[in-house]
C-alpha cells in the first residue's frame, strides 16, 4: 500500500473489507465491555448489600 | 438382564395399550412428505430428484418429534426415579427404553417409507437401500433424540428445545442417509454411505447410553 | 454388619436458596429419623439426596461407611417412596406390583397378591391404577416397601391421602420394619403411631 | 499419582485462587491483545502486498481465520471444562465452560459474517455451501443449543451440568459433522478453492496473520478471565472471602 486513497478503497473491495473489520470491532468491543460492566455492577451490588 | 427384558415387555405392553400415541410420528412422516410436492411441483421428474432428500428430512423430523415423549410419562408419574434407583444399570435401562420406543415409533417409519417413495417417484429398484438406510438412520436418531429427551425431561416447555439440541447432531446421519438413498436411486453403488451410516450407529449404540444416563441423573437431581 | 446411615456436612442449594447447610447425623439400626419443618423447608430435597437422586452441593452421605455414590448394594437395600406413587396408570395394581417384584434382584417370599391383600387392595388387583382413588394408589405404592429386603426406608409423606385405617397400617409396617433392625427416614405432617420406637427428630427450615 | 503435581489443579478449584489469578492475568493479556491487534492490522492492511487473484479482499482473512480458529478453541475449552466439571465434580470448571460458551458463539458468528463478506467478492454470493462455512454454521447451532439448555433450567447448578453433557456429546460429534460436510461438499461441487492461510501465501502476508492469531488468543484469554470472575462472584455471592475482598479493594 502506498497511498491513503488506495488504503480506503481497498482496490474496490473497500465495502466488504471495512464492513468485515467493522463487524469484528463491534464483536470485540461487545465481548470486552459486557463482562467488565457485569463485573463492576456485581461488585457494586455486593458492596452495597454488605454495608447495612 | 432379566430386569431389562421385563422392562422391554412392560414398555411394549404400555405402548400397545395406547395405539393413538404410536401413530403421531407416522402421521407426521406422511404429512411432512406430502407437503413437499405441494410446495415444489407435481412433475414426476422433479420429484424423483428430490425424493431421497425429502423422505430423509421428513423421517428425521418425525423421528425427533416422536422422541419428546420418551421419558416424559415416566417422569410425571415418578417411575423414572424408581428406574434410577433400580438394580439394573441406568445405561442399559436407557438403551432398552430407546429400543422399545424405536420398535413402536421408528420401525413403522421404515416400513412405511417405500409407500411414500412411490408417491415421490422414487425408483422401486432402490427400495432395498432406502429401507436399510432408514433402518440405521431411525435407530441413530432415536439414540440422539433420547439424549435430547433426557436433557429436557424435567423442563416445562421442552417441546421446542429438544429439536434445537438434537438437529445439529443429526446432520451427519442426514448426509450419509440421504446420500445413500440418492446414489441407489441413480443406480450407483451406495455401500460407502451405508458403511458410514453403520459406523455412526455403532458409535451411537456404544456412547449414547452413557450420555442419556448422565443426562437423566442431572434432570432428576434438582 | 451394623447398618448405619450417616450424613457429614451435607449442604443443599436449590436455585438461590440454601435449604440445608452443614447437616450431619448418624442413624443406626432400628432407629427412625423424623424430618420436621414447614413446607419448602427442604424435607423432600434432603430425602432425595439421601436416596442418591438429589444433588448435594457439599458434604457426603454414606451407608455402612461407604459413600452412597460408590456403594454397590445401597440401591438394593433402599426403598424410596416419594410424593409420586411411581405407578403406571394404564397398568393394573397387580401388574405394577409384579413389575417392581421382577426387577428386584432376589425373589421375595411374598407374592404380589399377598402384598395387595395385606394392604387391603385384594379386590382391586386388576383395576388400572388410573381408575383407583388417590388413597388406593398410595396403598399400592406402599406395596413396594414389602418387596425384597429393603433395610433402609425413605418415606416422603407416606400417609398423604390415606384414611385413618391406612395411617395405622403404615404405623404397623414401620414398627415391624424397625423392630427387625431396619432403618427409616420419615417426612410427614400428620402424626404417626410410633410411640415406644426410638425416633430422632430433625428440624429443617430454621437455618 | 503423587499429590504434588496435582495440587495446582485442585488449587484452581478454589474460587478465591482462580478469581485472583484471573484478576492478575486479565490486564496483561488485555494489553498484549491490544498491541497485537494494532501490529497485526497495520501489517495486514498496510504492509502486506495485494493478492494477485483476490485483490485486497483477501485482507479479510486477518479477521476470518483467527475468529474461526477461536470458535473451535472455545468449543474445545467448553467441552474440556465440562468434562472436568462432570468427572471431578468441580463446580468452577462449569463456571469456565459457561463463561467460554458465549465468547465462542460470538467468534463463530463473527467467522460466519466475515466468511460471507469474503464470499461476495470471490463467488458473487454472500453464502457459499462451502465445507468450512457450513461446519461453522452447525457449530453456531451447537453453541446456541448449549446456551439455551443452560438457561432452560431453574436451578443454575443443574443447568450447567446438563449443558456440560450436551457439550461433551457435541465435541464427540464435531469432527464427524465436519467430515460428513466435507464429504458431502466434495461429492456435489468438487474441491472448491478456498484460499485461507494456505501454505503457499507469501511470508509478508503470513506474518500479520500469525500476529493476529496471537492477538486474538490473548484477547480471548483476557475476556474469558473477566467472564470467569463475574461467574465466580455470582456463585460465591455470600461467601466469606468475597466479603473480605470487597472490604480491601
Amino acid at each position: 500500500m502506498n497511498s491513503l486513497h488506495e488504503f480506503l478503497t481497498m482496490g474496490g473491495y473497500g465495502a466488504y473489507v471495512w464492513s468485515a473489520y467493522g463487524a469484528a470491532a463491534v464483536a470485540l468491543l461487545l465481548n470486552a465491555v459486557v463482562p467488565l460492566r457485569r463485573l463492576s455492577r456485581l461488585r457494586a451490588a455486593l458492596r452495597r448489600k454488605q454495608t447495612p | 438382564m432379566r430386569a431389562l427384558a421385563i422392562l422391554l415387555r412392560r414398555d411394549l405392553r404400555l405402548g400397545f395399550r395406547r395405539p393413538g400415541e404410536l401413530a403421531t410420528p407416522l402421521l407426521f412422516f406422511v404429512m411432512a412428505t406430502v407437503l413437499f410436492p405441494l410446495g415444489l411441483s407435481p412433475r414426476p421428474d422433479l420429484l424423483a430428484t428430490v425424493a431421497p432428500g425429502v423422505l430423509w428430512v421428513a423421517a428425521l423430523l418425525a423421528g425427533i418429534v416422536g422422541q419428546e415423549s420418551l421419558f416424559k410419562s415416566d417422569h410425571e408419574d415418578g417411575t423414572l426415579e424408581q428406574l434410577l434407583l433400580g438394580p439394573a444399570p441406568l445405561e442399559l435401562v436407557a438403551l432398552t427404553r430407546v429400543f422399545s420406543h424405536w420398535l413402536m415409533g421408528g420401525l413403522p417409519l421404515v416400513i412405511l417409507s417405500p409407500l411414500l417413495g412411490l408417491m415421490l417417484d422414487y425408483p422401486s429398484a432402490a427400495f432395498g437401500t432406502l429401507l436399510l438406510s432408514l433402518l440405521f438412520g431411525t435407530l441413530i436418531l432415536s439414540l440422539l433424540g433420547a439424549v435430547g429427551a433426557a436433557l429436557t425431561v424435567g423442563l416445562r416447555q421442552s417441546g421446542m428445545l429438544l429439536p434445537i439440541l438434537v438437529l445439529p447432531l443429526a446432520v451427519p446421519v442426514l448426509i450419509f442417509g440421504a446420500q445413500s438413498a440418492a446414489q441407489a436411486a441413480r443406480g450407483e453403488d451406495p455401500t460407502a454411505a451405508l458403511y458410514l451410516l453403520g459406523a455412526l450407529l455403532v458409535l451411537g449404540v456404544t456412547l449414547a447410553p452413557f450420555a442419556i444416563a448422565g443426562a437423566l441423573r442431572i434432570s432428576l437431581e434438582s | 454388619m451394623k447398618l448405619e446411615l450417616t450424613a457429614q456436612g451435607v449442604t443443599i442449594w436449590r436455585g438461590e436458596r440454601c435449604l440445608v447447610h452443614g447437616l450431619s447425623f448418624s442413624l443406626g439400626e432400628g432407629c427412625i429419623l423424623q424430618l420436621a419443618g414447614p413446607n419448602g423447608a427442604g424435607k423432600t430435597s434432603l430425602m432425595r439426596v439421601l436416596a442418591g437422586i438429589g444433588r448435594l452441593d457439599e458434604g457426603q452421605v454414606s451407608w455402612n461407611g461407604t459413600p452412597i455414590r460408590a456403594s454397590a448394594d445401597y440401591r438394593r437395600e433402599l426403598c424410596y417412596l416419594g410424593h409420586s406413587n411411581a405407578l403406571k396408570s394404564h397398568l393394573t395394581s397387580i401388574e405394577n406390583t409384579n413389575f417392581y417384584q421382577s426387577i428386584t434382584e432376589y425373589s421375595s417370599q411374598i407374592t404380589s397378591q399377598q402384598i395387595l391383600e395385606r394392604l387391603g387392595l385384594a379386590s382391586l388387583a386388576d383395576q388400572p391404577c388410573g381408575l383407583l382413588s388417590m388413597g388406593q394408589r398410595r396403598r399400592t405404592a406402599l406395596g413396594r416397601l414389602l418387596i425384597g429386603h429393603a433395610r433402609l426406608w425413605l418415606l416422603d409423606e407416606p400417609v398423604s391421602s390415606l384414611d385413618a385405617e391406612g395411617v395405622s397400617l403404615v404405623g404397623n409396617l414401620l414398627r415391624a420394619h424397625v423392630e427387625q433392625g431396619g432403618v427409616a427416614v420419615l417426612a410427614t405432617h400428620q402424626p404417626l403411631p410410633l410411640d415406644g420406637l426410638p425416633v430422632q427428630r430433625l428440624e429443617l427450615g430454621t437455618a | 499419582m503423587n499429590t504434588s503435581n496435582w495440587t495446582w489443579f485442585h488449587r484452581l478449584g478454589s474460587p478465591p485462587t482462580l478469581y485472583r489469578l484471573a484478576d492478575r492475568l486479565a490486564p496483561w493479556f488485555g494489553w498484549a491483545a491490544a498491541l497485537g491487534l494494532a501490529a497485526g492490522m497495520y501489517g495486514g492492511l498496510w504492509l502486506a502486498p495485494t493478492d494477485y487473484q483476490q485483490g485486497d479482499a483477501f485482507r479479510i482473512i486477518y479477521i476470518h481465520v483467527p475468529s474461526a480458529y477461536l470458535s473451535m478453541l472455545c468449543y474445545a475449552l467448553t467441552a474440556g471444562a465440562s468434562a472436568v466439571g462432570l468427572v471431578w465434580r468441580m463446580k468452577l470448571a462449569h463456571a469456565v465452560a459457561v463463561a467460554a460458551a458465549p465468547l465462542g458463539a460470538s467468534f463463530t458468528f463473527l467467522a460466519l459474517v466475515t466468511g460471507s463478506l469474503w464470499g461476495k467478492p470471490m463467488w458473487g454470493t454472500y453464502w457459499v455451501w462451502d465445507a468450512r462455512l457450513t461446519s461453522e454454521l452447525i457449530l453456531l447451532f451447537l453453541y446456541l443449543g448449549f446456551l439455551a439448555l443452560n438457561r432452560a433450567y431453574e436451578d443454575p447448578r443443574s443447568g450447567e451440568r446438563a449443558a456440560a453433557v450436551l457439550a461433551l456429546v457435541g465435541v464427540v460429534n464435531l469432527p464427524i459433522i465436519h467430515y460428513s460436510v466435507v464429504w458431502w461438499n466434495t461429492l456435489h461441487q468438487g474441491p472448491t478453492v478456498f484460499v485461507g492461510g494456505g501454505s503457499d501465501i507469501s511470508p509478508r502476508m503470513l506474518a500479520p496473520l500469525l500476529v493476529m492469531l496471537a492477538a486474538f488468543t490473548c484477547y480471548f484469554v483476557a475476556c474469558l478471565a473477566k467472564r470467569v470472575q463475574a461467574e465466580i462472584l455470582e456463585r460465591e455471592r455470600n461467601a466469606a472471602w468475597v466479603k473480605e475482598m470487597l472490604e480491601y479493594s
